[in-house]
Formats: C-alpha cells, structure tokens, sequence
C-alpha cells in the first residue's frame, strides 16, 4: 500500500497543530517518524485513520484519493493504528481486549469463542508472551497491555501498521521480540509507520526518517544517509552535543533506606540506601515489580513488613501526605493518569503539594504563589505562554516537567522518578536529566526508575537491578554495561 | 421582627368588583383532590368568580410557599387543603396579618384564624368502617388494616377512628403502610394474606389501597370483605359490580363547593359556621 | 511461612473467585433461609409465585438499568416512562384499539422516550444524571396532563390482557414468565453477542471504545431506548395487574431498579458486572419487601433494614 | 473565509469566556424578564422577598451539594437528613431545650449524619451514588421511626426561633439573610483556601490529589460532613416556616439541590464550577416556581416546563 499526505492542515480550535505537512510511505517500509513532543505525529496519524477530519490537503492511497470517516474504516482497508495512549479496558478480559469492535461472530450474531482464543494464541505465540487469554487486563502491567495493543494490530493482517510510540513501556526483551515481529512483516510487504523518541531504535530498524517540526515536514532521508546527530538537529532545531550530562556527584549522608521490604507476591526482601545528592538506577524486565516497590515506599499500596528510614531515623509512611510531610517526591509512570490534573491549569498543579505554605492565616496569599509558581516554570523552563494554561495542553515533555516542578517545590530531600523520560522527546530530555543534575547539586537524593537502559547507564551513580521482586545485585556507574544489567535483570549473576 | 418592611407591603386593595379566589390543594395527583378541585371551580364559575389553583405536590414547604404566591396575586379569600394541619399554620397567620379570609378543606389549621373549615369527618369514617364490619361479620372478626401514608393527616385520623372501635371489638391480625397507592396496595395484601390466612375482612384508608387488595383477594380465590375510603368512581363501580364490599364515601365536590359558598359569604360580611361538615355516606351494595 | 503463603494462595484466590461469582446469590440465600426461619409461610409455593409475580416489574426495569449502568450512564426517567407509557396504553385501550396491539404500541412508545433520554446524552452531551433528570420530570409532567390526576379504568375484559399481568402460564405466574424469557434473550445479547461486548468496552473506557470504531452514540441511544422498552413492558403488566393506569404509578422505581443493579454487583462507574446479578439483586429486593411485610415489620422500620442490607451487601462486595 | 475566520476568532473567544463566566446569571435574567413581562406583579418587593425566603432552603442544600458534586460525589440523603434532623431538633425543643441550642445541636447531628456518609464513600469504598441512596432509606426510616409518622408540634413561641424562619432582619427575610452569609463563607472557603483547593483536585484527579499528599478520605468526610450540616441548617429554617417538624419534609429536595448546582454550570463529574453559580441555580429554580405559580400555569404543565428549562439550559451550557 502507498500512502501520500500532501500539504495537510489541521487546528484544534486556535491551536494549528499540522500547518502543511507532507508525508510518503511505501510498501514494505519502515518509515520512522520523529519530531519534538507536540510536533504533531499522533495528529498527523489521526488525520490519516479517520479519526480527526483534516482542515485541508490531499490523501491518496494507492492513487486514489481517500479521505477515512472513522478508524474502522481505516482498519478495514487495512491501515491499523497501534495508539500512543494505550487503549486498554482493565475490568475485561485479554480476550475481550483483542477482539473489541471486531469480534468474531457467527450467522445468528453469536460470538465465536472458541476460534477467538485460538486465533489469540497464534498472536501470543508469534510475539512470544504468555499473558494467560482470561485474565484482567487491569492486571496486567503497562508492558503487557502494551503488548496486548501489538497483538491487537496484528491480528487485523493490516497492510500498513502504525505504532506510535509502541515501546514506551517496554524494556529490551521485549522489544527484541516486537523486532523480530517487525522484520518478518516487513517481509510479508506489510509497511509500517514508527513513531519513536528513542533513537537506538530507529537506526536500528528503520529504512526511512521523516523528521517533523512545528506542524510541517523538515526532511525525509534513508537512514543509511543521515546520522543521529542531523536528526536530532532537525528535530529540536539547534545542535544537541551531548545526551547526557556530566555528572560530578558529591555524595552526602545516607538519606533514605529500606530494610527488608516485602509484600507478598509483588516483592521481598528489599535492601538498598541512597544517599544524598546521588542518583540511584533501578532497572528491570517489565513488570519486574519496580514501580511497587516504589510505590509501597510513598505510602500509596502498603506493604507486609520491612523497615523505612529517613536521615537515620525510622519512619511510618502509611499515606501518601505522610511521605509528602517527611519530603519524599514521587513522579509516577502515569503522569496523565496519576500525575496531573489535566483540565486544570499549570499554576494549579504545581502548588497542590505545598498549598498551604501560601495560606499561613487560611486565605491563600495568591501573589506569592504566582511568584513561586513564575519562579518554578522559570527554572524548569516549562514551556507556556501563561500559569493559567490548562496542563493537558502542553506537550508531554512539559507536562512531565509539570510534574517534576510541583515536587520541586517542596524543596524534597529525596525524589522518586518513576520513568521520568517515559514519551518525552531527545530535546526535553536533555532538559529533564540537567535538572535532575541539579538537584543532586543541592543535596537531593533521586531515585530513577527506568526501561531505558542508556538513559540508566547514563544518569545513575548506581544501579539496583530487581528481578521478580527482588534486587538481584547493584553495579557501580564505572563497571555497568548494558550486558551486565540484562544479565542481572533476567536473574543471572 | 416579624413583619415584612413597610416598603415591600402590597398596595392596599383595589376594587371588590371582580373576586379572586386563590385555592391551594395539598395534591392533584389523586382522584379525590381532582374531585375536592373540580367543586371549587364550578361553583366559582357559577358565581362568576375567578379561581387561582396550586398544588403543593404533597409537600408542606411548598404549600406555604404557594399560598404566598397567591396571597402576591392578590386574592381575596384563600381556600386552602392543607397537606398538614400544622405545617400550613404560619402560611395562615400570614394570609391573617393581611387581612385576607382563610378557608380550609378537608383538614384544618392548627394556628392561625380559619373563618371556617369544611370537611368530612375522618375519625367518624374509620368508626363507620368498623361498625359496618362488625354489623356484617360479628365481634373480633380478624381484620387487616391498609394504612395510608405514614404520617399523613388521613392516615392518622382514619386509623384513629377505626382503632376508636376495633381495638376493643374487632382483631386486627396485621396492619401495613400501603401508601394510599393501588400497586402498593395489590402487593402489600399479597404478602400479608400468605402471613395471615384467616382473615375477613379489610379496612383501607382509601379506595386506591382497596380496589388493590381487592385484586389481590381475586386472585388467591379467597373471600374477604374489603371496606375503602373515599368513595371514588372506580371503587362505586367495584361495589355495583360486587368486587367491593363498601367504602365511606366522601363528597369531595360538595366540600369544595361548600368552601367556595363560605368563602362568597365571608366576602359578603355574612357570618359563617366554624364547621361545616360534608356528609359521610357508608355505600355498600345493599 | 512463604512455601505456605504459596500453596494456600490459589486456593483463597479461587474461593474470592468464587464468592465473587455467587456473592449476591449467597445474600439472597442467607436472606430467605432467615426469613423463612422466622416465618415458614416463606416458603409456601403459593408466596413463592407471589414473590415472582411482584418481583418482575422491579426486574424488567432493573434489566434495562444494567445495560445502562453497564455503559457507565444512569437512567432515573424509568419509573416516568413505566408511568406515561401505561396511561397511553390504557388510553388506547379505551378508545377501542386491541390490548395487546395497545401494550405493543405502549412498549414502542416508551422506547421512543427512552431515545430521547439517549439522545440527549449523545448528540446533546449531557450528564446521563441530569438528562433523565429533566425527562424524568417531562414525562411525569406529561403523565399527570394526560390522565388529568385520575386513573384510567374501564380496560375491558380481554383475557389475553388481563392474563398478561394476573394469569398463570403452565403453572407459573405470566409475569415472571415474562420476566424469565426476557431475562434469557437479554442474558445472551450482553454476554453473547457483540452488542454485549460493545456495551461493556463503552463502559470501560469510552474513548477507547469509539477509536477502536464502536459507534459509541448509537449504541447507547439503543440501550437508552431498550431501558425505556423494558420499562413500559413493566408498566403493561402493572396495568394489567391494576386493571387500569395510575397516574403516579412507577415513583421512585428507578431507585429500586438501581438498587437491585448494584446489589446484583454491577459497578455504577460502568463497565463490570453482569445481568445474573441483577436478576438475583431484584430477588433480594423483593425478598426484603415479601418478607418484612410477612413478618409484619412496621413499614418505617421496613425502610431501615432495607437501607442497611444494601449497605452490607454492598459493603461485603467492595471488600472482595 | 479562512481570513476572516482568523480575525473573528479572538472575539468569539472572550465571548465564550463572558457567556461561560455569565451563563447561568444570563438564564436567570432572561427568565426574569419574561416572567415580569408576563405578570408585572412578580417584581414587586415583597414577592422579591418572599423568593429570596423561598430560594434560601434550596439554597442551602444546593451549596453543600456543590462541594459533594466538584470532588466527584453526589449526595442522595440531603433530603432525609433535613428531615430527621428537623424531627430531632423539634424533639429537642419540645422537651424543653434552648430553641437556638436545639438548633445548633441539630446541625451538628445533620453533620455526623453527613459523616456517616463519607466513611461508608472513604473507608467503605462504596460509590456515592448508592450509599447516600441507602443512607436516604435509613435516615427517612428512622425519621417516621422517632415521629411516628406524625408531625412534631408544639414548639413554643420562642421569638429568635420563629424569626429563624419566619421574620426579617433589616428588612430582608431572615432565611434570605442566613443564606447570604453562608454563601460569603462558603465563597471563601471554597475559592480562596486551601480546602478549596483540594477539593476541585480531588474532582480533577483523585489519584493524582492523593499522590500530591492531599488527605483525600479527610477532605471527603469534611465535605460530606458540609452537606449534611447545611441539610439540617435547611431543616431548621423549614421546622420554623413550618412551625413544626414534618416526618416527610425535604422529599426529592436532593433533586432540586442538584438541579440547581447542575444549571449554575457545575459539571457532575467533578473538578469544574462555582458556587455563585449555584446561587444563581437556585434562584432560577425559586423564580421558576414563584413565577410559573403567579402565572398560573397548573402544576402539571410546571413539571413539564421546569424539565424543559433544564434541558435547555444544560444544553446551552455544553454548547460552548
Ligand atoms: N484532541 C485534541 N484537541 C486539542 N488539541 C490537541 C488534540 N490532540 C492534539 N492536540 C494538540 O496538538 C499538538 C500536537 O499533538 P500530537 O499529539 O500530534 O503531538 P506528537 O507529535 O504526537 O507529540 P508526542 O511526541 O508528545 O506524542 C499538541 O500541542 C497537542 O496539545
Ligand atoms: N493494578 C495491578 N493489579 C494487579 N497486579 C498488577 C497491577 N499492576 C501491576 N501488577 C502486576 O505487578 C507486577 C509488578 O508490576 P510493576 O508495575 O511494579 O512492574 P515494573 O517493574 O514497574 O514494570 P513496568 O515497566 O511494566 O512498569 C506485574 O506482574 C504486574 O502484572
Ligand atoms: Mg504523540
Ligand atoms: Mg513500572
């Protein structure tokens, strides 16, 4: 199948998102597709299935001008579209979660189980994961839902497969297999559009780049003509030099440390300290059980025993306002779900940790919390025309630094960045990773949880590596390769 | 203070020439109110008046408001059905600072001056339904009451009057709320004729609870006496048709049309009883 | 300690599976064994048809509700429809028209009302809440301007009518008859069919379900108006039973119906539960009112027990 | 066309803005102003002050269901909290209690009824929806339980607590005065605090309030609290009017309170709208019930009409 987007327009309201972007694929491609958060890929993507009506501009597929009316139609002409947001219903079943809108049914409009399962199993198969057919989806962690979704694309036999950001929440095995996959169907002559901040990937699979920015297209390349170093110029607009920062950690006194932490069937035994001003890394397979840990230490999920301490003291955390009083931050992995306030305006996310600190006689002094909050969108440089923008419109990169900034606000001792960089783009994660850097500076324990092994190698001063629930072992910046984390990670030594 | 301010009163009143009577009824979404309603306006139009008609919807605070909705229009008497007796009080005393005649129906105001009320006697209907049961099924016959709604003035002034004789001379197996409703009504007997086999008779505070006992009786083929209350034209059918044993009737044309005569009276300066009653009929097939 | 935790895990797993699936029917069980306990006439087959026959309007409408509730919506207009559709119905009955040619028309009457409901949710985007709010009081509205505050009596004698809320089909009572075969076709269509899966997928994540190219506004205009047919099916036999329309027939029965949803385990934020439950919630509910009444419990402290069971009830199935 | 659009564009914007910030105060006006062309005699001062008096009970609850509706929540049980609380406050003074310490107690009870409320929605997980809907039974049981069915009466002719109800400070009705100052408090608390704050977060994101440290279960339990101390400060004023407590006072009143949150543009799913909207609200619905009575529209058509009116304006208000 070919597809040509020419000269397409589209606005949400005043926001004009596409401002004349043009886009080719051909068949038996991959066609990476990059650009900033907010550049418009997702929309640009939307507008070809159907789901948004492009204001102007031309579609033609196969030389033939197609305008979709929805996303079925889409589907059933065998464009399948593998979401950014993942499209999950928790309280069904995975088998229910395959087949929804599509279900198979027989002449008296009775559902075809039997042949559902099976034709889920062969997925399953395929993709190499064993997520059981009857449990919840709600259950799953974000990696299997993730692979649910792929499974889901697969089964349509598409001919051309968009997967906007498909391993977000995935760590290497995974991905690995979702390669294998992509090659095999490439094969076939199916092509496929792929979306992706990580920019490993796209050199390692891809055939072609389109890098957009702004709404419009800045170039189209093979990949064997261009390097990582144009891309990200074309993306961000201005030369990248390094991914990361240097890091010159001067270590304080122990901050936080867990002693034996254990809930059953999520975790057990977990020991580990960070001191102040240190980065610690916490790598694993998907659903490896990090973001539990995590969480049982903030207070959200309890935990079955253990022991938490604080700067040398042992403290109770049963509810997350405790962990806020005794200044532990925590920037979960959901930051639309969990995070932020989407319908509610920067200024009103950034304070709700530290409301009161504005309100010392009850009424909130409104003058020094626009201060702070000016003073934190300053220092993050959060990119906005105004406090009052509701966050869910800003790009993912700044929303995530909405977040972050709400925690820096209450001046923490210790930070939990849960995939801090989850879908957010080269340039603004250089950002985020130069605050982290400051923040160590000034004394700042952080915790990083993360999928993406170079952005571990490359931030922590130490690794933890937990395997089924527990800490499998713990590298030291200088001696840490990727070989060694995945080693660790899938319960070698 | 308790007065409005000087400022906000109502002009004084125009002309006496073309009266306004403002009625306000506790409910119309029954038969019998309809009925008491339908009697006022004929006898309005019959004596070239105008009529203004609220309904509360069974609900005290509305009524109160409604009826200094009507005192804003300028009515010249009120005639009131009060949803309850003293919950409508401060709604008289306010019809009484300005001067304007209050009549009620079917209930009366504990405060406040009424110049009359015209009703039937509730307490001596529910005493005629269980001497009819006595006269027709003897002494300490097993009886079931059907209650209306709890706490509604009928309720209480019916189950008082029948209690007044059946206490001492009848069995009362069982009584229930039924909400003075016929689906209410049809179910609640269902159930309490499989607790309470033996029964004879019936005694429900109005027809609406009666003909839906009746249609539970019908169908467990048992026979038993059902006594109503009100005597609306379903229940008169089912009595000529010999589904119902008998009902006290009341004349709810006749009150409102009495009140309407009052109310005319009163405008007149002529002077009226305290208590007008509208005959109780006890109508049974014979 | 943990090779222990290990073995017995499965088992509570499936006993909390269990309980789960039979949660509700394990109320209504321990509620009849103590009813019948303190009154044996209970259990006399006689009350049993009786409790069915009473059951089924509550039923009927609680039916609909869970389709509705299932989609994450709310429906209060019902017992407005049960009621506005019954005096059309009888009205036509009046006027000469056939009865069962009548109840048909009534049924398709308030399906129609029920799509209005739907279409003012979908195309209008309001708050299922408040859309049925403002029905709710239209049609009551409408109810009381068409019948005048009176009930309409005078149906006739026809049998298949008057069958059709008070006869006995092979022994069982007409309604719950009505009621069971209802309950099959619908029992299918949500848990067999596309339709049922589209339901569900609508409640569970509305945005995703309209990506995935579930006509999202139809198939809820078509639940909207399904809970409005299944309303005036209740209001036909309520008719029939009464032998004429009330009307203020149907107050507050959008109450018990939600109840008897939520007791059978469905979820009021959509997406999770299931139409057996309801069948049984609806049993529960008519259970508590045949039972009390047996008992001869005063009817203000009927209204505390029945607060309180469905608190329980509720309460034990959140702990699960 | 596309020019022009981009010129015209700004404008229709701050538009909106001025609609969406006025909407409900420009529905109250238009409704005003018909009604005033229709019957001249609804400007008057004293009907001027008698709605206000009439509003102020709606009011009340409204402004308490405001804060239940922005975390999410809704509250069922207002009306039954009135009620029974009206019943024990006139118990209180029948036996003999201080009028005005009966009612202060009287609040305090409706609050710890309101708090019963919020453990079952906090520490029970139990949707809101369906535990105040229990919660309305029980408490309207148990209100027929004290009284008995029948009214409380006999209160005595204390002069502050007939005033409560019934008389004029500076010349405005006292009820009108009461829900005036409590507006000014609760506009305070809500907009200008901290508590404020949190409650349209815990409406914007639950989850995202808890992990921000925000006491959501506190929060909830203090709002819930709210709503049912301000049902019985409703209740108080109503036993005053009344001069009596009624067993079945504030019936569907939880109906009125949300429609008039509802119509001040808060939306029912939490995190979004006003309380001066809700003020508003409530006097759209007082002016529709004063003026369509001195219209004398029958009451049956006012049902219809006040369904339209929501409607209508629900739908403007999406609209935008
Ligand atoms: N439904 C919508 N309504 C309003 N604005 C929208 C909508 N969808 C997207 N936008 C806006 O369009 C712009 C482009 O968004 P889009 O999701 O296409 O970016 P993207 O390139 O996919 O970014 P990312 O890398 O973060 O996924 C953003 O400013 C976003 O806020
Ligand atoms: N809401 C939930 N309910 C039940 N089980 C869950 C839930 N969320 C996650 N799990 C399970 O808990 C385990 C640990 O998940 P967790 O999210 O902690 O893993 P993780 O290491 O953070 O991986 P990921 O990268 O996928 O977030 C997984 O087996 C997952 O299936
Ligand atoms: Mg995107
Ligand atoms: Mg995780």
């Amino acid at each position: 199948m070919r597809i040509t987007m020419e000269n397409i327009y589209k606005a949400f309201g005043t926001n004009q998102v596409l401002t004349g972007v043009n886009f080719e694929l051909v068949d038996g491609e991959v066609h990476a597709l990059m650009g900033e958060n907010g550049a418009g890929k997702s929309t640009m993507m939307n507008v070809l299935t159907g789901l948004h009506a492009r204001d102007k501009g031309t579609i033609t597929i196969d030389g033939k001008e197609t305008y979709f009316k929805n996303p079925k139609e889409a589907e059933q002409s065998g464009i399948t579209f593998i979401h950014q947001e993942l499209n999950i219903w928790p309280d069904m079943t995975v088998l229910e979660n395959l087949f929804i809108g599509k279900e198979l049914k027989n002449s008296f409009g009775l559902l075809k189980v039997t042949e559902m399962k099976a034709l889920a199993k062969k997925q399953f198969d395929r993709l190499a994961v064993s997520i059981p057919l009857d449990k919840e989806a709600g259950n799953c962690s974000v990696g299997e839902q993730q692979m649910i979704e792929i499974a889901k694309a697969l089964m349509t036999e598409a001919k051309v497969i968009i997967m906007d950001e498909p391993t977000a929440a995935l760590t290497e095995r995974e991905i690995s297999k979702l390669f294998d996959v992509i090659s095999s169907l490439k094969k076939a002559g199916v092509s496929i559009v792929y979306i992706s901040h990580r920019m490993e990937e796209i050199f390692s699979i891809c055939d072609r780049i389109t890098v957009m920015r702004d709404g419009k297209t800045v170039d189209t390349k093979a990949i064997p003509e261009t390097n990582f170093d144009e891309v990200v110029r074309k993306m961000v607009g201005r030369e990248l030099t390094d991914r990361f920062p240097n890091r010159n950690p001067n270590l304080g006194e122990t901050v936080l440390q867990v002693k034996g932490l254990t809930k059953k069937g999520q975790f057990e035994d977990v020991n580990f300290s960070v001191r102040a001003g240190e980065i610690v890394g916490v790598s694993g397979l998907m659903g490896a059980g990090r973001t539990e840990i995590m969480r049982a230490i903030f207070g959200l999920d309890g935990f079955d025993h253990g022991e938490i301490w604080l700067e040398g003291e042992k403290v109770t955390i049963k509810t997350p306002d405790q962990a806020v009083k005794a200044g532990i931050g925590f920037i979960t992995e959901d930051r639309k779900d969990e995070g932020l306030i989407l319908d509610f305006s920067i200024r009103d996310n950034m304070v709700l940790p530290t409301l009161y600190s504005f309100a010392p006689k009850g009424i909130i002094n409104e003058k020094s919390e626009i201060d702070f909050v000016n003073m934190l969108i300053k220092r993050l440089t959060v990119k906005t025309e105004s406090p009052d923008i509701a966050v869910g419109k800003l790009s993912g990169g700044n929303q995530q630094k909405v977040v972050i900034a709400k925690w820096v606000g209450i001046g923490p001792k210790l930070l939990i960045l849960d995939e801090p960089t989850r879908g957010v783009d080269v340039g603004a994660k250089r950002e985020i990773y130069d605050l982290m850097n400051e923040l160590t500076d000034r004394g700042v324990a952080i915790i990083m949880v993360s999928s993406e092994l170079p952005e571990v190698l490359g931030m922590s001063d130490r690794i933890l590596v937990v395997h089924e629930g527990k800490i499998n072992g713990e590298l030291l910046k200088e001696n840490a390769t990727q070989e060694k984390i995945m080693t660790m990670a899938t319960g070698g030594q | 203070s308790m007065q409005p301010p000087g400022w906000a009163k109502p002009d004084k009143k125009d002309s006496l020439e073309d009266i306004k009577i403002g009625l306000s009824v506790s409910t119309l979404n029954n038969p019998f109110f309809v009925s008491l309603k339908d009697g006022v306006v004929k006898e309005v139009e019959a004596l070239g008046m105008e009529v203004i008609i609220v309904d509360a919807q069974n609900d005290s605070a509305k009524q109160v408001n409604d009826v200094e909705d009507l005192i804003q229009q300028g009515v010249d008497a009120l005639l009131i059905n009060p949803t309850d007796s003293a919950a409508i009080s401060t709604a008289v005393q306010s019809a009484n600072n300005i001067g304007i005649p209050v009549v009620t129906l079917d209930r009366s105001a504990d405060k406040g001056k009424v110049e009359a009320l015209v009703a039937s006697d509730n307490i001596k209907g529910g005493e005629m339904a269980a001497n009819y049961i006595i006269e027709k099924l003897g002494e300490n016959t097993q009886v079931i009451e059907l209650e209306g709604v709890p706490g509604a003035s009928a309720t209480r002034e019916r189950g008082q009057g029948f209690h007044n004789v059946a206490d001492k001379k009848l069995n009362i197996t069982a009584k229930q709320a039924a909400d003075f409703d016929r689906t209410k009504g049809l179910t609640v007997m269902e159930n309490l004729l499989q607790a309470n086999p033996d029964i004879k008779a019936v005694f429900a505070h109005n027809d609406e609870m009666a003909l839906g006992a009746i249609e539970a009786i019908n169908s467990s083929g048992k026979e038993i006496m059902v006594i109503g209350f009100d005597g609306n034209d379903d229940a008169l059918n089912a009595i000529k048709s010999g589904n119902m044993e008998a009902t006290v009737a009341q004349q709810p044309e006749l009150i409102g049309k009495l009140a309407v005569g009052a109310a005319s009276d009163i405008l007149q300066g002529k002077k009226v009883e305290k208590m007008i009653g509208a005959p109780l009929k006890l109508v049974s097939k014979d | 300690m943990n090779s222990i935790n290990a073995v017995t895990k499965p088992k509570t797993n499936m006993m909390n599976a269990i309980t789960q699936k039979l949660g509700p029917l394990l109320g209504l069980i321990i509620l009849v064994v103590i009813v019948s306990i303190l009154n044996p006439s209970f259990l006399e087959p006689l009350n049993i048809l009786n409790l069915l026959r009473q059951v089924a309007i509550n039923a009927l409408i609680a039916f609909g509700m869970t389709f509705v509730i299932l989609t994450g919506g709310i429906d209060l207009s019902v017992g407005a429809i049960l009621a506005l559709s019954s005096a059309l119905t009888a009205g036509m009955m009046v006027s000469g028209i056939d009865p069962l040619l009548a109840i048909l028309i009534g049924c398709i009457l308030g399906g129609l009302m029920g799509m209005v409901n739907g279409l003012f949710i979908t195309k209008g985007k309001m708050a299922p809440f408040i859309a049925t709010l403002a029905t709710m009081t239209i049609f009551r509205g409408l109810t009381l301007v068409y019948t005048g505050g009176n009930p309409i009596t005078g149906l006739g004698d026809n049998y298949l009518f008057q069958l059709f809320g008070r006869g006995y089909f092979l022994g069982i009572p007409v309604p719950a008859v009505t009621m069971i075969l209802t309950f099959v076709v619908l029992f299918i269509i949500l848990h067999k069919t596309p339709f049922g899966r589209k339901t569900y997928a609508i409640g569970g994540n509305e945005k995703a379900a309209l990506i995935s190219g579930i006509k999202v506004p139809k198939v809820k205009v078509m639940i909207y108006s399904l809970s409005g047919m299944l309303a005036a099916l209740a209001g036909a036999i309520l008719t029939s039973r009464l032998n004429s329309a009330q009307p203020t027939a149907g107050t507050s029965y959008e109450l018990d119906a939600i109840a008897a949803v939520v007791l059978g385990g469905t979820s009021l934020s959509g997406g999770k539960g299931r139409i057996f439950g309801t069948l049984i919630g609806a049993l529960i509910i008519g259970t508590l009112n045949n039972g009390l009444n047996l008992l001869g419990v005063s009817s203000f402290y009927q209204m505390v027990v029945k607060g309180i069971v469905i608190l329980i009830a509720v309460l034990l199935d959140r702990k699960k």
